[in-house]
């Protein structure tokens, strides 16, 4: 950790639980900018709800949450301001199916920050021939595949010009052939010193990009390390079971 | 092979979906069957019948009036109640819900006495408008589960998506959900419609000419009461028929891009 | 009755406002006369009824007419179901009824009358061959009237019925009684005559008249207090009466 | 996490499922103000809330006769014409199809004129039957599409079954599918019951002397319309409230074990 | 075929479409009393289709069916009557779900055969003792595990005491472990001399049981021959090709 700026997302001994399962169990893990983070762990260990607690998609019950120097949990802080920051893909893609591929990156830049339509258009444009589906600018969501319907949702989160991209099992809903594609823009994504934090189960992206590894387990982190560490010579047994399993 | 479908429970008098053989058939043989009527009678017999029917035109007018204002506002409240059925907001929530529920138990026709005599009284409202007002407040209750089915069968990704970008509930709402929820609740609007426009013979009570009210003025003047309440019929029979069918084609339409 | 006078009371403190009201869009009212709205249920042969026109006619639709005429006021009318007209005139949706309302001093005591326009009384109507002349003859029968007219309150408290019907239109229970459902009919005479010798001659009968130690009126009905359109009715009936318009009108109706 | 739900494009005036947290404290609040309610009004303002209720006691039995008897008839017409929708006679399909078609067409005061007035005179029906003859035939085409659902609903592969031990097309119905089919059937029956409950307030039209009638004569004589309609819309709440709980309990209860 | 008996099933030159698809086409067979035929073939090659219409589920388009003497398409068959000869054993057992196991068992001896209740209960319980599961005589079906509820439906069909026993594919609802006692019965009834036909992809049972195996394709029977001509030596490509995949 850089010891001069402060970390950019700092999670500090968060706990939440539904009902009586603890899907959080006082968790702490900070990330400075330019970070590239990957959390992995078995299903149901709380990998998705400490990522969706960072934008508050989930509240969290304790412990504070700090993103960009607020506290996300605070009464002041605009928490719509601040999610603009957090670039958010999911699992399921999530496009809104009533816009074109276009409109989708370029309704949030236009009604949140107010910019015109042809600058948007423009950035858009950018961004869908970054992720290399520029031609299919003007078609809607549901005529693409999946693996370019989440080429798409990255760009759409890039659109905001987030400070941090957070993905959440971006290829696991992915037929095998499509997931290369998807991993490939994220693989640039991070080349270009984007801050990410990243939940997946594709270990070779976790290598050949992730600054840190982050092991969760019921609730709990068990144990984080660089790729090197984690993936040769891991401490814990849990650790070593998982990757056991998942190589 | 197995065809095992669930049935629905819905409040009653719901029900047939018209995409089986006999339905449709029936359907054929319905509208041709009213309007052959019809023509034969104004046509062939013209004593009574021609009377009848200049004498009940002016009726169908008001009756579609009633429905088209009262369907509008109904959306309207619907919109409003469905929101607030979905809202976080437990207040909010409770009001609606409170709403909806009140409104369900009281039969229609106990809710146009009470909002024309009862309220009438506070209100001062005007026949034609207690009408429209109790149609309404009525049908704005039904609307609103109408509202709220189409708004929660919105998947909560899009939500989710939403949020994240930054949108607050009022944008993901009215920029994200609604846009897409309309198309579900187009049909079932539709059908809310043909029901409210059937139930617009309840304002007759109120003297408000409508269609039934301009049947039982020519009967009870003329005593053709059998002859002036099957052209009543007929009518109603045609005009509903028509706005079914109407209503089934955009469901078919519409189930076809449900998702672009 | 308190809370019934409670009730116009209530109504009353927002006269002011909604006098103009009820007819917003033919108000030529500076200079022209006063159109006053009457409002009338016309289901009512001969007294009020709607023709095949669409118009409200009738006996005591032309004598308002005339009495407009001589009074010096615009009349308007319009059709209003006899359940609620009371409820409509102490809400202020028109000035007055013109519907054969009966002068009673219970109805005195939530509005007011104009003078009386007509004697009637309540005539009882059975079957054709119906032995029966009088209501004790009819116990254990079922026995119709139109819901709240002194006609339903003259049998309302009789006991030994079967049944009392109410109806929203006396021609319904005439029907009724036509089709058997029940055995007779109170109406007001002038009613009872039209049904009897026009419409259903061959079916029904006036059996006899209810004997009563007052003499029933009916007259115009308007808002407690609303002295401007009670003077201007009377002022209207008076002159009618008094120039024989009146006489002329009962003859052209054929009115005892 | 997706949590779509197909929303049912019925007829209109359906919808609310009860299973939701809004309704449920909904009904709570609403049984239990209507309650209050009615308490307060007779015991702290007898005049005049007291001889209301005592004169419109009798309309309330009046109701639940009407509501009763309909349903009971309502069912068998129900029960023949989902057969016949379900039948594979063509002519039999057709004609129980038409009849749906016609009655879904009619708005329910408009059978009820003309069975009373325009058939009346044939049929020579008295109040009271003319009711019930009404409300039956018109919920007979609603009971037919719900017994016709239920009956789909079963698998295809019990007819097979039946049929393939020697059961004719009527054993097979009356032994194997209808014992099985009740569970699903019942709890939209119960909704019937409460719609039709609520319809017979139309009724109060022909004179017959239900709650809404009773109503209707007191205020037309004491000029109460505030205070009566009031307590008549608060014993209609009361009633479909409960009648609606129970429904739901049922439904809760059957749904456990639709299959034992 | 033995020349002195007629055939208890005579299906003769039978076709049967849906819609634009031939499911039978041109097909004739013929099974003698105690026969045991097994059919076999590719999916959708109208098996069942065959199988249905011996006992009428399916109406055929042109050629006559022939049971016990009686044209099951004439009008002066009582069809029902008929179907008292032909037990039928569906893939979904098609137990009813409202009736005790007993009570599926003497349901059509009681209503169709006049059986009084206690002579129907006494056959019922022997035929559950014979399917080895007397002791679920007073359990609801779906408290049945899928070989318990496929042999109920088995003895449900012997209690009419059928000539003929159809079996539509009996065990592919069913886990592997189950397969065994089902299988186990039917091997039983066949050797008590049963006339059973039985579509069935279980070739151990083909080959222990069948006196004949018919491979159907296309609506058409291909090939006909006794197991062991068909498993060691059969003369069409198309079965080679069908038993290289299958075994
Ligand atoms: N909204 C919710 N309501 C109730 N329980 C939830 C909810 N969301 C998550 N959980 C539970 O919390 C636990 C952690 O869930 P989470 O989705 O964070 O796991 P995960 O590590 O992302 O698993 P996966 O790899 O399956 O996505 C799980 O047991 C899950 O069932
Ligand atoms: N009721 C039906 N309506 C339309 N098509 C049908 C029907 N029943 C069967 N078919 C079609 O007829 C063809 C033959 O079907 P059948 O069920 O006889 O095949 P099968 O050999 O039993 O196949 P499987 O091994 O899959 O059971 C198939 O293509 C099937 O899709
Ligand atoms: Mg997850
Ligand atoms: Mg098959």
């Amino acid at each position: 950790m850089s010891a001069t700026n402060p970390p950019i997302v700092d999670i500090r001994h968060v706990s939440k639980s539904f009902g009586a399962l603890k899907a959080l169990n006082n968790v702490s893990m900070s990330m400075n900018l330019g970070e590239k983070v990957v959390i992995i762990g078995p299903s149901g260990s709380g990998k998705s709800t400490l990522l969706r607690s960072i934008n508050k998609l989930e509240t969290v019950d304790s412990g504070t949450i700090i993103v960009d120097g607020y506290d996300i949990n605070a009464t002041t802080t605009d928490i719509n301001r601040l999610r603009m920051e957090l670039g958010m893909v999911f699992q399921s893609f999530n496009l809104f199916p009533h816009k074109t591929v276009l409109e989708n990156l370029t309704l949030a830049p236009i009604k949140l920050k107010g910019m015109n339509k042809a600058e948007a258009d423009e950035i858009g444009l950018k961004l869908l021939d970054k992720v290399g589906i520029k031609e299919k600018a003007h078609v809607y969501p549901s005529k693409l595949s999946g693996g370019q319907q989440q080429r798409v949702a990255i760009a759409r989160a890039l659109a905001m010009s987030p400070k941090i991209m957070l993905f959440d099992e971006p290829t696991s809903a992915l037929d095998p052939e499509m997931i290369g594609e998807v991993l490939d823009v994220m693989v640039t994504l991070a080349k270009e010193g984007m801050t990410m934090a990243v939940v997946t189960h594709e270990m070779g992206f976790a290598r050949e990009v992730a600054d840190r590894v982050v092991f969760m387990d019921h609730g709990a982190i068990i144990e984080e390390g660089t790729p090197e560490h984690f993936f040769q010579n891991p401490d814990h047994d849990r650790t070593k079971l998982f990757l056991s399993q998942i190589l | 092979m197995s065809d095992t479908r669930i049935i629905d429970v819905g409040e009653g008098a719901a029900i047939p979906k018209r995409d089986d053989w006999g339905l449709f058939n029936a359907w054929t043989i319905s509208i041709v069957g009213a309007i052959l009527c019809i023509c034969y009678l104004v046509f062939f017999q013209p004593t009574p019948y021609r009377r009848i029917i200049f004498y009940l035109a002016d009726g169908v007018i008001i009756t579609f009036q009633v429905t088209v204002i009262s369907i509008v506002c109904a959306c309207v409240i619907g919109l409003i109640t469905g929101l607030g059925r979905v809202s976080k907001n437990k207040a909010i929530n409770l009001l609606a819900s409170t709403y909806v529920e009140i409104i369900r138990g009281i039969p229609l026709l106990v809710q146009l006495f009470y909002i024309y005599y009862a309220l009438g009284r506070l209100l001062n409202v005007h026949d034609l408008t207690a009408a429209v007002i109790a149609m309404s407040v009525c049908y704005g209750a039904y609307m609103g589960e109408v509202f709220r089915a189409g708004i929660t069968a919105i998947d909560k990704g899009q939500t989710e998506a939403a949020r994240s970008l930054g949108f607050n509930t009022k944008q993901t709402m009215f920029l994200v959900i609604l846009p897409q929820a309309w198309r579900t609740i187009l049909p079932p609007v539709g059908n809310e419609f043909i029901a409210l426009l059937k139930d617009t013979s309840l304002v007759s009570i109120l003297a408000v000419s409508d269609l039934l009210r301009r049947g039982r003025e020519f009967s009870s003047e003329t005593f053709l009461y059998f002859e002036t309440f099957t052209m009543v019929a007929l009518i109603y029979l045609v005009i509903t028929l028509l706005l079914s069918k109407g209503v089934g084609i955009m469901e078919a339409r519409l189930s076809h891009y449900v998702r672009h | 009755a308190i809370l019934a006078l409670g009730v116009v009371g209530c109504g009353e403190k927002k006269e002011e406002k909604k006098a103009e009201a009820p007819a917003p869009a033919a108000a030529p009212a500076p200079a022209g006369p006063k159109t006053i709205i009457f409002a009338s249920d016309a289901t009512y042969p001969p007294m009020q009824y709607m023709n095949e026109q669409k118009e409200i006619v009738g006996f005591e639709v032309d004598v308002i007419k005339a009495a407009a005429e001589k009074g010096g006021f615009k009349a308007e009318f319009k059709n209003v179901a006899w359940d609620g007209i009371f409820a409509g005139l102490a809400s202020g949706k028109y000035d007055a009824i013109s519907s054969s309302v009966s002068i009673t001093d219970e109805r005195k005591a939530t509005m007011d009358f104009s003078e009386p326009i007509i004697a009637i009384e309540q005539m009882l109507v059975v079957g054709i061959k119906d032995k029966a002349t009088d209501l004790a003859a009819l116990k254990g029968k079922s026995i119709g009237a139109q819901i709240g007219t002194t006609s339903y309150f003259v049998v309302k408290d009789v006991k030994g019925f079967k049944a009392i019907k109410t109806y929203d239109e006396v021609g319904l229970a005439m029907e009724d009684l036509v089709k058997g459902s029940i055995q007779a009919v109170v109406a007001d005479s002038p009613v009872a005559v039209e049904y009897t010798s026009k419409k259903y001659a061959d079916k029904i009968k006036i059996a006899g008249v209810i004997k009563s130690d007052k003499v029933e009126n009916i007259g115009i009905a308007v808002k407690k207090g609303n002295k401007e359109v009670l003077d201007l009715v009377n002022k209207g009936l008076a002159a009618i009466k008094a120039d024989g318009t009146f006489d002329k009108i009962k003859a052209a109706h054929k009115m005892q």
